[in-house]
């Protein structure tokens, strides 16, 4: 590949942005011919990608890069190997059969074209997501498909189950983002690397690292929420409130494969270690089991399906986590066939539901007859579904059965968990293919016929791309399945498929074991159905369920802490406050040895002695004034007091304006008085006394050590010093004080005056203003109340 | 010489204010009702006041400290009675009465708040 | 308005009096000043006749200190004398002056007087209530005033 | 008597070199302020002219803190010593990366607010002042971000808290009233705490010049020993409520949905990122030894009101409440910079105030919009928006997801560096609170998202159905609120997709602080 | 309060009280005083004056409204710290212009001016205060 | 320095610790006064009082220290001592006609001790 | 010399904090006010003692012959005067109005802001 064509990358993951941007106007414009045009942009990045097939086959890489945040060492940077070329592929492909077949599915939809550029928007997304190089990078475009899928889930808005869905996805996904954020971070420290390209050139750069265990557990917390591994699966099925173009793209080929796609790209870095050959059998089994089971359960088409998706994404990671050579060649070819038939089978379910107005099987019958094209589409990929030949699922079944069969310790296990899911699912895709459209015509909602062309190119197509990928086996192998496996396995692998088995091997017999359960447990479906629903009836609490207990306690818990600590009682801000004022001064003196020397009986002339007692008593006499206008007579005297204490020491300014405004002081209490008619006893509970007693204390003591003690150490006089050496020399004033106020520290005083000024405003603005009648909301009414209890204890 | 007498006659005059004063606060803490402890801070208080301002500025001899401390003098003649009055009036027409022993008290019809 | 300037010269040369220096510039100022500071009060100076009453009201701050310190020694007597034996009283004192700068006059001067302490002036400003110390016998002490301090005034001002 | 007679070497006492006229930039925050702002006061009864006087000096404002900032990138930090007294004896002002890029950041935020305020703000609120109160509260902020003198930022402080009272009570609803008291008192406590701090420290050093001090402060041999310690403390105590930390943040709560929306919105931006900057400030320039000493409380201070915010903001039915508490959040946030440390925190610390800033006061003046639209600030009695307003939904979605720091949006980038700084320092639970408190945030914002957009009407609205309750208010026709709500959401999407050079200018800011050699070089001249 | 007795003397004692806040003010340089302290004198003056003839004839009497006065006070305070811009110092870099006039020295300078501001703010504010709250216990 | 130079010396001296002590004494009683009160009205003579006092105590300060610009402080005291002295008349006045419960129970112990013949 | 007025400012400080736990508005301010005095009163002291001698120049010269008292603290604290002042105003004003429109000066009373039966934040989607 050119420079120019590497751009040309960069440019192809960044352009669904572009056309997110214009969708909305280019629908306005071209109605329901939008889609043809829209459709052009992911058809170009699928033939941009194509580009990369020959190369990437032969082991080659890429590594575009943009700058974006160089000084923080996030760059725009892009990864091309086989991995990411056949995810790009298949979201580019698959993408562009999607725009199509919502251009019929939503047709003269009043939002039509803000759902084109939500899909757009998560469409460049995803891309980014597979391509992405640049560990930050990466993690941006994964946080961007829980957005954007958020907006999709919730676009049939105005119903509650959808915002729940959504809700949910975003926060089920969007929680699992975070722990991936933080191992990409770990990593990033651990490493010193941030480029996923340079990571994968030394695999056990992390292994080494010593936070292997943290970065494991954080990257599954991605993973396995995105992916639906159980427990979190339940958020996938729920998203099924999206529109059927959504489901498909969504469960199909993309979103949800962006956990296994995760998984598959740090394989080489955290794979082949016990901890994930035991970790993600373990979750990827279950997942299978619980999907296959829920799946039965349903009756809904899309339900079904999204349950069989679940189940799908378990058996992808279980395979990857058996590090398995062969089993990860299986993982491959079924990620390959799972994204065809699914998403087919999800554009099929949309068309039935579209053009029959239901979608629950029980209701549905005897469609053959008027939808053949449907039915075709449907069964091919069901047949796919079902691992039958000739189809991609049927290979992808054998080379994972020879895996699970020949990978050694816990070989029979995961083997039986896989015969038995592929079993299961076999029933649902035969579920699927052969109720709606065999036996009697069952009369629906709408009368039933193939819908337009835009609707039902798309499922025939990848049906038919199913069935081509088998036939053209060397192709399909050498060119996808190949180097995907490689970037696995971090080592250049030929990878050669056969259509048929060509002689009775151990994966043939697991294969036909599995046709043979499912179908009898397919002749069973209904009392299966009945069992599972009465035992999920009897078990009554699902991790659904579970997700609403964990939202409403969380609101719950966060009110009744918020409620304590925020109580709303101003006396109990000012004790915090206090309280931990005295421990700022306590605390210190004890710990940091901050307690000054016995200090010596201060000499004072009987007439200081004097001022500091009429301060003292000025003080008692606030605090035991009966009355507020005693309290303001004796707030007077030890204002007066200190002004004489200023004078005392040398202060004339100081006492002239302490005198001046501890009258004023005064005067204005007196004048505001005069309207504040209180009687304030201040009557405390003993206890509460005691308490306000002790932090007032504390403070004082506190203060008063801390100043004795900075008293007590040799004072720096160089300022003043300055200011007496120049006051006059300089700055022409005898008054030093003055001078420093208007002069050495003018810019002090300038603050202070805006601050007298400020002051007055306040007050005008507080007197002048008509306090306007009570606009009648809730909270004045209760404050009301609030206010007209106490009155009446009183 | 000079000096010295003008020093004897200012600690003479600061004593003499100070007497003043202390007898004016003896008065306030004697005297019965609020009214007549008026008479004492309004003249002996003042008077100590003014006779000791005018004691520093004997002591400073200096012309501009001198009519300073007459025109603060002059002020506080001024204002003494004006405040002894505001609030006698203040206090007798919100209802505060004299003690037992004012047997005439002309102003009673008429300052009465009507109460 | 003549009194008016007068006033302003008064002020002009208290001013020099304060700050202490009464060169020709130091007055011009503090005829500026005082200017601007009777410009506030503009509305309650009328005309009159100042130049005398500005001249006896320089004597009748003597007759004040005079009277003060007298009644500061009354007081003094009182206040000393272990058991306080009072027979206080408010009685009306039926004015003769009537210009409102002369009762106010009056009003200080009885308040500082021995004993005395004015309380109001009736609306008619016909009455002065005071509030005497000790009045054995009301009737001296209003014919004490008469012929004291009221008179002194209406000789001053008429 | 005229001193100069006397022969005196003013060298000694006073900067002879030339004053270059561009180093006034320093000043020009403050000295425009105040100018515009008594200018505004003398015109206040004109109530038609006080938009227009208080936005040309808001817009000079904006431009001098851009020359400023041109400046400081071109010359590194820059001093100017007030009187031209040498430093430490005149009062120095200093503007390095850190202090110039917050005013810049403020001083936009304020000129959107004057913007939005010509709409929302009544004639009677404008005739008591309304414009004057926000131009001298840029006087205070920007006061606080470029003084060098440490009893000087006590007096922006104040200046500050005044204009703030007067903004708060201001229309004097009984609401107000109430908030007005509780935040009246607590606030002024706080910085009498800032000015008790202040003394002692003079006292201790006999110096207020903040270079100055720290290199006193380095001179003493044990960091936080003896009174330092209880210095420091203080010190920590009334940041931490200036910046409503937990536990001492009720003052924010119990207020900040009180004002006319627009005077939220400025607090949002402003008031508490100024007691953050004052704790970098103090913290990392003045006493780093009293931060390693205090690293784990105020590490655990940090944990504490990221995860009060976030629960607060989850309690909370009103929608300006809900955004209070995500004040706080934020707050935390940057502790959790100051926590650690290092200056790849610092960085983060910085970097998340700008966006903290702006991010708050756009969705405030979005709650305003909300407000305007659904006719009320309750979830309950909210919903709708997103169909009467599509465009307004998008944007509060974008305002969501950056207050929530999810990318591509300005939050972003400071969250994952303050883990990353987190993780450096092995804080790892501080690491996870960032990330768990990101994480209810994004809870809250998607509540009110789902409850006042995505909700056809009211609680209780039945499936598929659109209640149209009110009417619009008429003020959305006009531009005014728009273009800086506008203006403030393209900020955080640019900051998001953008991030470089907002990058290098808060690590050079965190530099200059954690490394405060430049700063101290430029006040004392090389000295 | 309004008594004969007051309203006849109070107008001269705020006369008097004001010219003392301007000597206390124009001094301050050199002795204790200064804008501030001479500011709340003068506010103390108009005060009594409003105590004893109403808040009207205060407001008459300074004509503008107070807060004006003491928004220009702050204007020319902050004025006070710019003729240094061009002089290429520092803001508030003192200038001083001192000149013989008849047989005294005067000195004006900025520091002066910036005093004087003060003293505006000082009296403007204060007074503002004290005649809103006034105005509301006549009301 | 002469003899009776120095005797007037130390006289002065000694005069003004005298007065000093005589103040200190003073402004104690009378902060005992404006405490106990029992009325407002007493408490707010004692404070007028105690401006009064003060500004004595202000003058023997300055003659003490040698400092004269104490007098200013002086003055300024007795100036603003009026101006509390009005403030608070006049609270006295507005409260007592608006009928304020604190005022009111006063008058009515003034009235009970005027009839208990004290 | 400072030893005494530590004492002294130390209970200042606690007076002012006492009234300042009151719920009482009122005494509240009262506190404030206290408050202001011994913060002033602690940073004079800070910038230690000195008795009587003013930080003044004689006429006579350039720069005072005595040690006079440190003229920076001075500064400082009459900054801190005039804006406590205006604080302690501003707060008084604010109280009275609020007393006017809430009826009450029980600072735990006032709950407009944030009333006591505040409903539950919603639940549901
Ligand atoms: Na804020
Ligand atoms: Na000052």
């Amino acid at each position: 590949m050119t420079p120019a064509s590497l751009d040309l990358t960069i440019l192809a993951v960044l352009a669904p942005f572009a056309a997110a941007a214009i969708a909305p106007f280019l629908t306005s414009i071209f109605r329901q011919n939008a889609a043809w045009v829209l459709a052009a942009v992911p058809a170009a990045i699928f033939y941009h990608f194509t580009g990369y097939i020959a190369p990437v086959s032969e082991g080659q890489t890429f590594t575009p890069a943009l700058e974006w945040a160089p000084s923080y060492g996030i760059n725009l940077s892009f990864y091309i190997d086989g991995l990411s070329t056949l995810f790009a592929l298949l979201i580019s492909g698959i993408g562009t059969l999607i725009i199509l077949y919502a251009g019929g599915y939503l047709n003269g939809h009043p939002q039509q074209g803000r759902f084109f550029s939500f899909l757009f928007l998560f469409m460049g997304a995803m891309l980014g997501l597979v391509t992405g190089n640049n560990l930050i990078t990466l993690f941006i475009f994964w946080e961007l498909t829980s957005i954007t899928s958020f907006l999709l889930i919730g676009f049939d808005h105005l119903r509650a189950a959808s915002r729940r869905a959504a809700i949910q996805a975003l926060v089920v996904t969007g929680g699992g983002g975070l722990s991936l954020l933080a191992a990409f971070i770990l990593i990033i420290g651990a490493t010193g690397e941030i480029e996923m390209s340079s990571l994968l050139s030394n695999p056990d750069v992390i292994k080494d690292s010593g936070l292997y265990l943290p970065i494991f557990i954080l990257v599954m917390g991605g993973a396995f929420t995105k992916s639906a591994q159980f427990p979190f699966h339940f958020w996938l099925p729920n998203a099924m409130e999206a529109p059927t173009p959504v489901s498909a793209f969504l469960h199909s080929a993309t979103m949800v494969k962006a956990g296994v796609y995760l998984l598959m790209r740090m394989h080489p870095l955290l794979g082949e270690t016990e901890l994930w050959t035991t970790v993600l059998p373990l979750f990827g089994g279950a997942t299978l089991l619980v999907g296959t089971i829920l799946a039965i359960r349903q009756t809904d088409l899309k339900l079904m399906l999204a349950y069989t998706t679940v189940a799908s994404l378990g058996l992808l990671v279980m395979l990857v986590g058996t590090s398995w050579e062969k089993a990860l060649e299986g993982a491959v070819l079924y990620l390959l066939a799972h994204s065809l038939f699914k998403g087919a089978l999800f554009m099929v379910a949309g068309v039935i539901d579209h053009e029959t107005g239901t979608r629950d099987i029980t209701k549905l019958g005897g469609l053959r007859g008027s939808m053949p094209i449907t039915f075709a589409a449907a069964g091919l990929a069901a047949l796919s579904m079902c691992g039958l030949p000739p189809f991609i699922g049927f290979i992808a079944k054998e080379v994972m059965y020879e895996g699970t069969w020949t990978m050694g310790p816990g070989a029979l296990w995961v083997t039986a968990t896989a015969v038995l899911g592929n079993a299961m699912m076999l029933v649902i895709a035969a579920a699927i293919a052969i109720k709606p459209f065999f036996g009697p015509k069952v009369d629906t909602p709408k009368h039933a016929h193939d819908g337009p062309v835009l609707l039902i190119a798309g499922p025939v197509v990848l049906a038919l791309v199913g069935l081509a990928a088998a036939l053209f086996t060397h192709f399909t192998g050498e060119f996808f399945i190949g180097p995907m496996l490689s970037s696995l396995t971090g080592s250049t692998m030929n990878v050669s498929l056969h259509l048929y088995p060509t002689y009775i091997s151990a994966p043939l017999i697991l294969s036909v074991t599995t046709v043979a359960l499912g179908i009898v447990l397919y002749w069973q479906l209904d009392r299966l159905r009945a069992i599972i629903a009465s035992v999920l009836r009897a078990i009554g609490w699902g991790p659904d369920k579970g997700f609403d207990q964990f939202v409403s306690g969380i609101v719950a818990f966060s009110t009744v802490f918020t409620r304590l600590v925020q109580a709303g009682k101003m006396q109990t801000y000012m004790m915090l406050i206090f309280g931990f004022t005295a421990a700022a001064v306590l605390v210190p003196l004890f710990t940091a040895g901050g307690m000054p020397d016995m200090p010596a009986m201060p000499v004072y002339a009987f007439y200081e002695w004097g001022i500091l007692l009429i301060a003292f008593l000025g003080l008692v006499a606030v605090l035991i004034a009966k009355t507020r206008l005693t309290a303001i007579v004796s707030l007077g005297i030890q204002g007066f007091a200190v002004a004489l204490i200023f004078m005392l020491f040398g202060a004339p300014d100081l006492s002239f304006t302490q005198f001046m405004v501890e009258t004023l002081s005064v005067v204005i209490l007196a004048l505001v008085m005069t309207r504040l008619n209180l009687a304030p006893r201040d009557h405390r509970s003993p206890a509460s006394a005691i308490v306000t007693g002790a932090i007032a204390a504390g403070v004082g003591v506190g203060i008063a050590l801390t100043l004795m003690a900075i008293t007590q150490q040799p004072f720096d006089s160089r300022l003043s010093d300055f200011f007496t050496a120049y006051s006059r020399t300089i700055a022409h004033g005898r008054n030093i004080v003055n001078v420093i106020i208007v002069d050495f520290r003018g810019f002090d005083t300038l603050g202070e005056i805006a601050v007298v000024v400020l002051t007055g405003l306040c007050v005008l603005a507080l007197i002048r203003i008509k306090t306007k009648p009570d606009n009648d909301t809730p909270d004045e009414s209760a404050a009301v109340e609030a206010l007209s209890k106490p009155v009446e204890a009183r | 010489m000079i000096a010295a007498v003008v020093d004897i006659i200012v600690g003479l005059m600061l004593v003499a204010g100070a007497l003043f004063a202390l007898v004016a606060s003896v008065g306030l803490l004697r005297l019965k009702d609020v009214y007549m402890r008026m008479h004492a801070a309004s003249k002996a208080g003042t008077l100590g006041s003014g006779v000791m301002l005018l004691a520093l500025a004997v002591y400073a001899g200096e012309i501009d400290v001198v009519t300073r401390a007459i025109a603060g003098v002059v002020f506080f003649l001024l204002t003494a009675p004006l405040s002894a009055h505001l609030l006698a009036k203040a206090a007798y027409s919100v209802g505060y009465r004299p003690c037992a022993d004012t047997k005439i008290d002309a102003l009673k019809d008429v300052l009465q708040p009507d109460r | 308005m003549t009194g008016l300037f007068l006033i302003n010269i008064l002020m002009a040369l208290a001013w020099g009096a304060v700050t202490g220096s009464f060169t020709v510039v130091n007055l011009v100022f503090g005829f500026v000043l005082s200017t601007a500071a009777l410009y506030l009060i503009r509305e309650q100076v009328g005309t009159g006749k100042y130049f005398r009453r500005v001249g006896l009201a320089i004597g009748l701050a003597v007759l004040f200190i005079y009277e003060l310190v007298l009644s500061a020694w009354r007081v003094t007597m009182i206040v000393i004398q272990p058991k306080i034996d009072l027979q206080p009283g408010i009685i009306a004192y039926p004015l003769t002056v009537d210009k409102d700068f002369e009762i106010t006059m009056l009003a200080n001067l009885i308040t500082l007087t021995p004993g005395t302490l004015s309380v109001d002036v009736s609306e008619d400003r016909k009455i002065l209530y005071v509030h005497c110390i000790d009045v054995p016998d009301p009737q001296s002490t209003i014919d004490d005033i008469k012929n004291g301090f009221e008179r002194k005034i209406l000789e001053v001002f008429r | 008597m005229a001193g100069s007679s006397v022969s005196v070497d003013i060298s000694q006492a006073m900067i002879t070199a030339p004053v270059s006229a561009g180093d006034w930039l320093l000043v020009a925050p403050s000295l425009l302020t105040i100018l515009g702002g008594s200018l505004c006061l003398m015109t206040r009864k004109n109530t038609k002219a006080q938009p227009k006087v208080g936005l040309i000096f808001l817009v000079l404002l904006v431009a001098a803190n851009f020359g400023l900032l041109v400046r400081v990138l071109d010359k590194g930090v820059i001093t100017m010593v007030m009187g031209n007294w040498l430093p430490p004896f005149g009062i120095a002002f200093t503007a390095d990366a850190l202090g110039v890029t917050l005013a810049l950041v403020g001083s936009i935020v304020a000129l959107c607010a004057g913007i939005y305020g010509s709409v929302t703000i009544q004639a009677t609120e404008r005739r008591y002042g309304f414009y004057p109160f926000l131009l001298f509260l840029m006087t205070g902020v920007s006061g606080a971000f470029l003084t060098g003198d440490i009893f000087n930022l006590y007096v922006w402080f104040e200046v500050l808290l005044i204009s703030s009272y007067g903004l708060l009570v201001l229309g004097n609803d009984r609401l107000q009233l109430d908030g007005s008291v509780k935040y009246g008192i607590l606030n002024l406590i706080g910085t009498n705490l800032f000015l008790i701090a202040t003394g002692l420290l003079y006292g201790m050093f006999g110096t207020l010049n903040m270079a100055d001090l720290a290199m006193k402060v380095a001179a003493l041999e044990s960091g936080a020993s003896g009174p330092l310690a209880t210095i420091a403390a203080l010190y920590f105590l009334a940041f931490a409520m200036k910046a409503a930390a937990f536990p001492v943040n009720f003052w924010l709560p119990a207020s900040y949905h009180t004002p006319n929306i627009v005077v939220s919105a400025v607090f949002a931006g402003l008031l508490t990122k100024v007691g953050v900057y004052a704790m970098i400030r103090v913290f990392v320039l003045l006493l780093p030894g009293s931060r390693d000493y205090m690293a784990d409380l105020i590490a655990v201070v940090a944990i504490a009101t990221m995860m009060t915010g976030a629960m607060g903001a989850l309690a909370q039915s009103e929608v300006r409440r809900v955004l209070g508490y995500l004040v706080i959040v934020g707050i935390g946030a940057m502790l959790a910079g100051v926590a650690v440390g290092s200056i790849l925190a610092i960085s983060g610390a910085i970097f998340y105030a700008v966006h903290s800033i702006i991010v708050m006061t756009a969705l405030y003046m979005a709650a305003g919009v909300m407000n305007m639209l659904g006719g009320s600030y309750k979830l309950r009695e909210l919903g709708g928006l997103y169909g009467i307003s599509p465009v307004f939904a998008a944007v509060f979605l974008v305002l969501g997801f950056a207050v929530s720091g999810l990318p591509p949006f300005s939050g972003f980038w400071p969250k994952i560096m303050l883990v990353d700084a987190a993780f450096d320092d092995g804080r790892y639970l501080l690491a996870g609170a960032i990330l768990v408190s990101g994480f209810l945030t994004t809870l809250a914002i998607g509540r009110v998202w789902i409850f006042a957009f995505w909700r056809g009407g009211p609680e209780g609205t039945a499936d598929g159905t659109v209640i149209e309750r009110v009417v619009p208010a008429p003020q959305l026709t006009s531009a005014g609120i728009w273009i800086p709500l506008g203006v403030l959401t393209a900020l955080v999407i640019y900051l998001g997709l953008q991030p470089e050079w907002m990058l290098q200018l808060v690590t050079r800011g965190a530099s200059g602080v954690v490394e405060p050699f430049g700063y101290v070089r430029s006040v004392f001249g090389g000295l | 309060m309004r008594t004969i007795i007051f309203r006849t003397i109070a107008p001269y004692l705020a006369a008097l009280m004001i010219l003392f806040s301007i000597f206390v003010l124009l001094r301050g340089h050199n002795e204790p005083g200064g804008g501030f302290i001479g500011g709340l004198i003068a506010a103390s003056a108009l005060a009594i004056y409003g105590i004893a003839c109403g808040v009207a004839a205060v407001r008459r009497s300074i004509v503008v409204h107070p807060m004006n006065l003491a928004a220009f006070g702050l204007f020319i305070a902050a004025l006070a710290g710019v003729p240094s811009l061009f002089l290429r110092q520092s803001f508030m870099t003192s200038q001083w212009l001192s000149f013989h006039f008849f047989d005294v020295d005067v000195d004006l300078s900025t520091p002066m001016v910036f005093d004087i501001g003060v003293y505006f703010v000082v009296v403007g504010a204060i007074s503002s205060i004290a005649l809103a709250l006034e105005e509301r216990e006549s009301d | 320095m002469t003899p009776i130079e120095a005797f007037a010396d130390t006289f002065l001296d000694v005069c003004v610790h005298i007065s000093l002590a005589v103040l200190t004494v003073s402004l104690v009683l009378i902060v005992y006064r404006t405490v106990k009160g029992p009325t407002l009205p007493d408490r707010i003579v004692a404070l007028d009082m105690l401006v009064a006092v003060g500004i004595g105590f202000i003058a023997a300060i300055g003659v003490l220290t040698d400092y004269y610009l104490y007098i200013d402080i002086a003055i300024t005291l007795g100036l603003v001592g009026f101006l509390a002295t009005v403030a608070f008349a006049r609270f006295v006045l507005n409260r007592g006609t608006a009928g304020d419960e604190t005022i009111m129970q006063e008058v009515k112990e003034s009235i009970e001790r005027r009839e208990a013949g004290q | 010399m400072e030893t005494g007025l530590s004492v002294l400012i130390g209970l200042f400080f606690a007076v002012s904090v006492y009234l300042m736990l009151s719920k009482q508005l009122v005494r509240m301010l009262l506190g404030i006010a206290i408050l202001g005095n011994a913060v002033n009163l602690m940073i004079f002291t800070a910038g230690r003692l000195t008795r009587e001698v003013p930080p003044l120049i004689p006429l006579e010269l350039y720069t005072p012959n005595v040690a006079t008292a440190n003229p920076l603290p001075q500064a400082l604290v009459l900054t801190a005067i005039v804006i406590s002042f205006s604080f302690f105003a501003f707060l008084l004003v604010l109280t009275f109005r609020a007393y006017q429109e809430l009826g009450t000066d029980d600072a735990n009373e006032m709950r407009i802001a944030e009333p006591i039966d505040e409903p539950a934040p919603p639940q549901g989607y």
